[in-house]
């Protein structure tokens, strides 16, 4: 079991929905995230005093799959994901122990 | 460097529409204030002259205290109904934003400012004697070329001017200020239409050009004694005001375009919620408040009956929209929507301004409850055609506008002709003329936002500035 | 299927309320144009009519112009308090929104826009004639059965109607909208305390039931001519309005019970927070502001002395309130809390109500200061016996409005036990009438959103539109 | 311990501002009712005795219906522009809201309702006669101590005081409602500018100083008769109400020194974004809407070339100087900054506030337009000095108050000379007395919340009430 | 040193931090998220336009714990959380190398 | 490569970044986030009744690092978030198995 974290743009995120949807992944949460990246901010003037918004909105998709769909999941947000724009985002891919769904008490892969 | 471009373009334009009588470009303040001295110093003298001569306007009411305390009661109604119609412009700047992105919440709210602000001077400047010609029409009953209001003030004879000898109702200042609050309206109500995808320049050129020069013309066939004053009735602006508004606002969603992922290729529609239902209900509340003064003012006195009579038809109107459109929704698709209801209210309040002092109440029942039905079907249909109206500006001001001038044929005391030929005329001239505007417009400056700007919204694209930034590390 | 049904029935009830005149099912919208028809062009006749016999108001002036001029004014002033009272419902509206829960705005502010509108027609169709029935007594000083307001307009003398002779303050069309607007307030004080759990078919049908029927029982007690209208004395209804209002509330929550979680089973009581204190404080200043027309218009002229008058002991009050509501929770909570502060001005107001007219600006500080205590005490106090009013509406309208009420009694010029009597009755049968009328409802349609739904919140529930959706990815 | 002490100062303070005849203390409710009782049952008697004495008001007007309609039509302008006023304080709690940090929300809405309530309260008791002391002048043209209103109520002839015997324009009543709602102006612009870091207490003790004692005296020189009232000219306070907010803010924020992290220690200004545009802009609009009535109402009464005359002054000079803002950020700071146009419209009005009535429409164009592009400058230079004032009222107040006042020596009918003296001795006595008063409550209490608080943001630290938790999980 | 993350209905996050707290578990942090799984989202119409609302409100849990305690935490909070209903969440437990507390500099399973 | 996952003060946001940024870290994700911990919550009134507010708001910083910066960015984390008060926050350390950089398809330590 593996977690997939990808930080993407925010308006790619029905893309990304749908490719892993398209996988048969059923089950993702996501959240608001602000992301400091290559992809530097923007200088803005408030009230005449220049600043840097360093922070961008970003929307990061945590999604844990099993061993066996990983690469197509992988390869999937990539893909959805991608603008070949600078911002696009990252993927980390991370170990997971154990699953439990709450609702049934199953465990491992099957309650993912 | 287009940037720069483009503002000095705004300026010029702003100039023009001046008359060449003041410039807002700070950068050219001193200039401006000595270009405007002479002017200026000539009314400021004429202004002392008339504090000096204030026994001339007595002498005017000397032994006449009822006829006195008449013009003063109907002035100050014309004054404070002015002052209801600008809130009006809060109702539309909080419906807007409400309506749409909280990305793009900053630049609605510019737009409605700068709306408000150029509409006032632009009307000043132009607009009012144009819309108001007397005798001095350039094709008689059709368009008049307008005068600085300046000249209204410096060369007029006060008494003529600030008594009842202007009109019973009000004072020339009391006219001017109530109709320069209707003709920003007229934008505002595109405003609304065209919002998360317009670039901002560009929106202010074309909508300075429509409420100074289209507003008028289309006005002035009607209130200006033109070829529309004899029979056509439209009271307080169902047609001149809001059909018109509009209608200009289709005209700039066709050349503009839906915004990004509305439409989508397998020919759903993907609606865009409003970012804040609390925003969108202050403003129709502050709306519907204004529109007592929009209708209960265009009495043009405080005439007793007819301005309860007025009260009475616009409440009853807009409480008809607003029940009818909250069934309409709520049989049609399925659940209140909140939304819909408060474009009810709105479409009741259009459809009674054309014959809110002669339509009876129970009929401004009908009236505004006809225009709760008519605005959900409208606004459901439009997008159908994929006409992206986020506020549904189109539906409210045009179609119910459209609707509201016809019911005074029906219920009120106009012909049913002679009502649809004016809906349509001025409806057709502010489409056509705001579809040039926008087009011309296009054409040299852009219009729209690149895509990039707008999935990040306006707001930073076009001001820097986020509407609602607390979670923002800066440094 | 259900939900069909309760449709239904909520287009009955108001089918019913505006006497077959007209419907506001756009499914049946052909029909009732039909079915109006008839009535609207017998109006609209006499609106074309009047028109032509404006001269038989001329004529009643000639030669009165100073009478005249004083008519227009009192008038005027009956119809700029109407809109001021209008404001309070938006003030209403953002008090309940802000001192609640995000999940349910929608909801809350569709009810408020409801009832707006349904007030004004069920008050035009009913309310109106039976709360003023002159001689139409069926039981005389107790109850009225009214009849449409449309029989006052089309059947009626002008002259009669339009001028002093209908009343030296104001015509028959300024009379009604300024009583027009006072009526939903009843409804939409219930609205407030049973927010965040009541069910919203049902909810509209009582406040449908209330509004129409209920308040223009008690209104006419005293200010139709009935039984307290000899000796009590409620200048604007702290008892007629407010305590009418707030008593309903209590028998509404009551019946409901509170909101999940509220009470805990180990007897804490667990604050739910209100979710933008920017709104609840919006509200209150506009409520302050409208009360200016509430009290204010209440003179029913614009009678300089006394509307000035009121003016002042109305801000007194309000200010007291707000003051020592403040410092009340200050020493009594440790902290200074803004609800408390804003419910204490909205105290102090309604405490001064029904004396505004009558009490001398420095005892409306000491009526106001007192009412901004007991509010605190009273919202605490609820909360001990598990009566779980989210914005405080029982006891800002019910406590203070017998407070109020009982105060003309000390400092005005009413005395005590008459007062006393008075309010009480008000009270009681507002609460009788409201708990009958909630149990009835809830039996035939069930009042309470199910456990989840409430969770949830009301705006998916009821509505399914979120008051804030932006960051709700959907496709 | 400390903050007991706190709140009996504060009491203490309000105690004497009220000159003994009441107490807002809780606490003290019965002892208060106890000793306010026969100060009250004195005044109503009076009221009681006014209502039998009605006669004499009537006897006053016998066969002179005209001018009671002048005077009744007057009265009600006043009223009305009172109500409108009052707005004003809504509209200043909004704009403060919006340009500051969402955690010091709370604190904000507390303080502004804090100071309408005790505004209204310490001028009853004691600002009004001692700003309008007739000849009871204690130092002869420059300083005269007050009596309580009730004096001037219970006391007097109702005759003079409630008819045109008073005043052609207003009662007695008349005149204190409108001139109380403009003594709370001066604190509230303070507020805004000593916001996110001044303690609660202390500030509430400072405030009501100012505005019971400070506010009046200034007064009192030009329009309670005092040394400046021959020439100096300040028709509705660009000097005695904004520039005197301007500079006793000034005084506040030089006492209270800048948020943490406003100016880093390399010398860069880190800007502090306010959290909510829309309530900005709302502030905005509400204020401009409240102007119509402290500029119209300044008229004193409904004078109809001049109600309408100063209503165009009004919105024009507000117009341009949303415009010349607006550009002026444009072109300065590369994009347009909707808080600077925001800043801009108010810029405007404060700038002729001081000539509405006496400078011509199109040179209030440019009275406006300058005080526009002053305001931009103003709210960058004060960065580069470190006066940190979150919402620009220094700016918008002071320095366009200042600018204001001479306008009307350079445009309109004063001298320049005079008109700079004048400005300059309010604006230096306004900034001395609160920098004393501000020393002092320093000096005693402290003035500044803890850095750790003004981290957490004062909502929590001053009144454990977040203004938006709705993600709060709590128990 | 683990890491369990639990993905809850908004409501049940006063049930599940008392059953940690009785555990003795004084850390954690919590963030909105939305989320989608079987529970599938509901259909709306906003002016006369379907939609789906795919992601639901849900509350993130986070909570880093000593081996020890694993198993009494997963179960009290699969406990707590249970409504047995569709939607009800997940439980994910993924390796922890490392903690400090940032005020002390303690590290390992003192800085829990 | 690990990641680095601090829960922090929030005014104390702009000093990590820069810290961060002066080793030369480029990238990092930041939410907004509540927090419980020792630093108990706070008793607060609302009209009339009592309650506490147990959870706290934090800024949640991940960020991704090679293991040779590991050390260094701890250090830099920890000395710059510190205050000495209780609720400084805390750090965790977890392994991550891969990050991908979706603009260019990158993997493994370049991609961070
Ligand atoms: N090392 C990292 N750890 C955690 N998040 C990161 C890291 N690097 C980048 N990110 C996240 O990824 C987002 C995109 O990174 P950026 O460098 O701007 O894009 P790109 O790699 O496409 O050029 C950032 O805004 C940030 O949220
Ligand atoms: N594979 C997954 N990865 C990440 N989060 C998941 C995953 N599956 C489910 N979730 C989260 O758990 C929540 C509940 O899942 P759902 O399938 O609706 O509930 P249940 O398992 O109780 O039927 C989802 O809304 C989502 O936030
Ligand atoms: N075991 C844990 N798991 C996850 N987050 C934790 C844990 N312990 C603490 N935290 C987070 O760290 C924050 C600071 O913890 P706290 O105990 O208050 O501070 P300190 O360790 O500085 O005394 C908490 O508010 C919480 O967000």
């Amino acid at each position: 079991m593996k977690k997939i974290e990808a930080i993407i743009k925010p308006f790619k995120l029905e893309e990304v929905k749908e490719a892993l949807a398209d996988l048969g992944i059923e089950g993702m949460t996501v959240s608001e995230v602000k992301g400091f990246g290559r992809q530097k901010g923007h200088t803005e003037i408030y009230r005449g005093s220049e600043y840097t918004v360093d922070f961008l909105p970003k929307i990061k998709i945590e999604v844990v799959v099993t061993d066996s769909v990983l690469e197509s999941a992988l390869s999937a947000i990539v893909k959805s994901a991608k603008t070949g724009k600078i911002g696009d985002g990252k993927v980390f891919v991370s170990p997971v122990d154990e699953a439990i769904r709450i609702r049934t008490d199953e465990t491992g892969d099957k309650a993912i | 460097m287009k940037k720069t471009t483009l503002i000095k373009s705004g300026i010029a334009a702003l100039a023009i529409a001046a008359s060449g009588l003041f410039t807002t470009n700070p950068a050219f303040a001193q200039e401006a204030v000595a270009v405007v001295t002479e002017t200026v110093v000539a009314t400021t003298t004429a202004v002392v002259e008339e504090a000096e001569e204030v026994s001339a306007i007595d002498k005017h009411w000397e032994g006449k205290t009822g006829d006195l305390a008449m013009f003063t009661v109907n002035n100050l109604w014309i004054c404070i109904a002015a002052a209801l119609v600008f809130v009006m412009h809060l109702g539309f700047s909080c419906v807007e934003t409400g309506l749409t992105r909280s990305k793009n919440t900053t630049n609605i709210l510019f737009k409605n400012v700068f709306i408000v602000c150029m509409g006032l001077l632009a009307y000043a400047a132009y607009g009012f004697n144009s819309m108001y010609p007397g005798d001095n029409w350039t094709i008689p009953g059709w368009l008049a070329i307008g005068s600085p209001i300046a000249n209204g003030f410096g060369g007029a004879d006060e008494v003529a001017n600030l008594t009842a000898e202007y009109n019973a109702g009000y004072t020339y200042w009391g006219d001017f200020i109530f109709q320069a609050m209707f003709a920003a309206t007229a934008a505002t109500i595109i405003s609304g239409a065209v919002a998360e995808r317009i670039k901002l320049g560009p929106f202010m050129i074309a909508a300075t050009v429509i409420v100074a020069f289209a507003y008028p013309i289309t006005g002035s066939w009607e209130w200006g004694g033109g070829w529309l004053s004899e029979d056509f009735i439209d009271f307080a602006g169902s047609s001149l005001v809001h059909a018109f508004g509009g209608y200009a606002a289709l005209a700039a969603v066709i050349v503009l375009g839906p915004r990004l992922g509305k439409y989508l290729p397998n020919g759903k529609v993907k609606p865009i919620l409003g970012h804040s239902m609390p925003l969108a209900a202050i403003g129709v509340f502050l709306l519907f408040f204004g529109w007592f003064g929009f209708n209960g003012g265009s009495v043009l006195s405080a005439n007793a009956p007819l301005v309860s009579l007025v009260f009475v038809t616009t409440a009853m109107a807009a409480a008809a929209g607003g029940i009818t459109a909250s069934f309409a929704s709520w049989i049609m698709l399925k659940k209140p929507d909140l939304s819909m209801a408060l474009n009810g209210i709105l479409a009741g309040l259009v459809g009674i301004t054309a014959g809110a002092d002669s339509i009876s109440p129970w009929a401004s029942v009908v009236v505004g409850g006809i225009a709760g039905v008519l605005v959900v079907v409208s606004v459901i249909a439009l997008d159908k055609i994929k006409i992206d109206d986020p506020v549904g500006a189109i539906s409210v001001h045009g179609i119910c506008g459209n609707w509201g001038t016809i019911a005074v044929g029906i219920f009120g005391a106009g012909s049913f002709v002679t009502q649809l030929i004016g809906t349509v005329a001025i409806s057709a001239f502010a489409f056509v003329f705001a579809l040039v505007t926008f087009l011309v417009v296009k054409a040299i400056f852009g219009l729209r936002v690149s895509p990039e700007e707008e999935e990040g919204g306006l707001d930073i694209g076009e001001h820097g500035q986020e509407a609602y930034p607390d979670f923002v590390p800066n440094k």
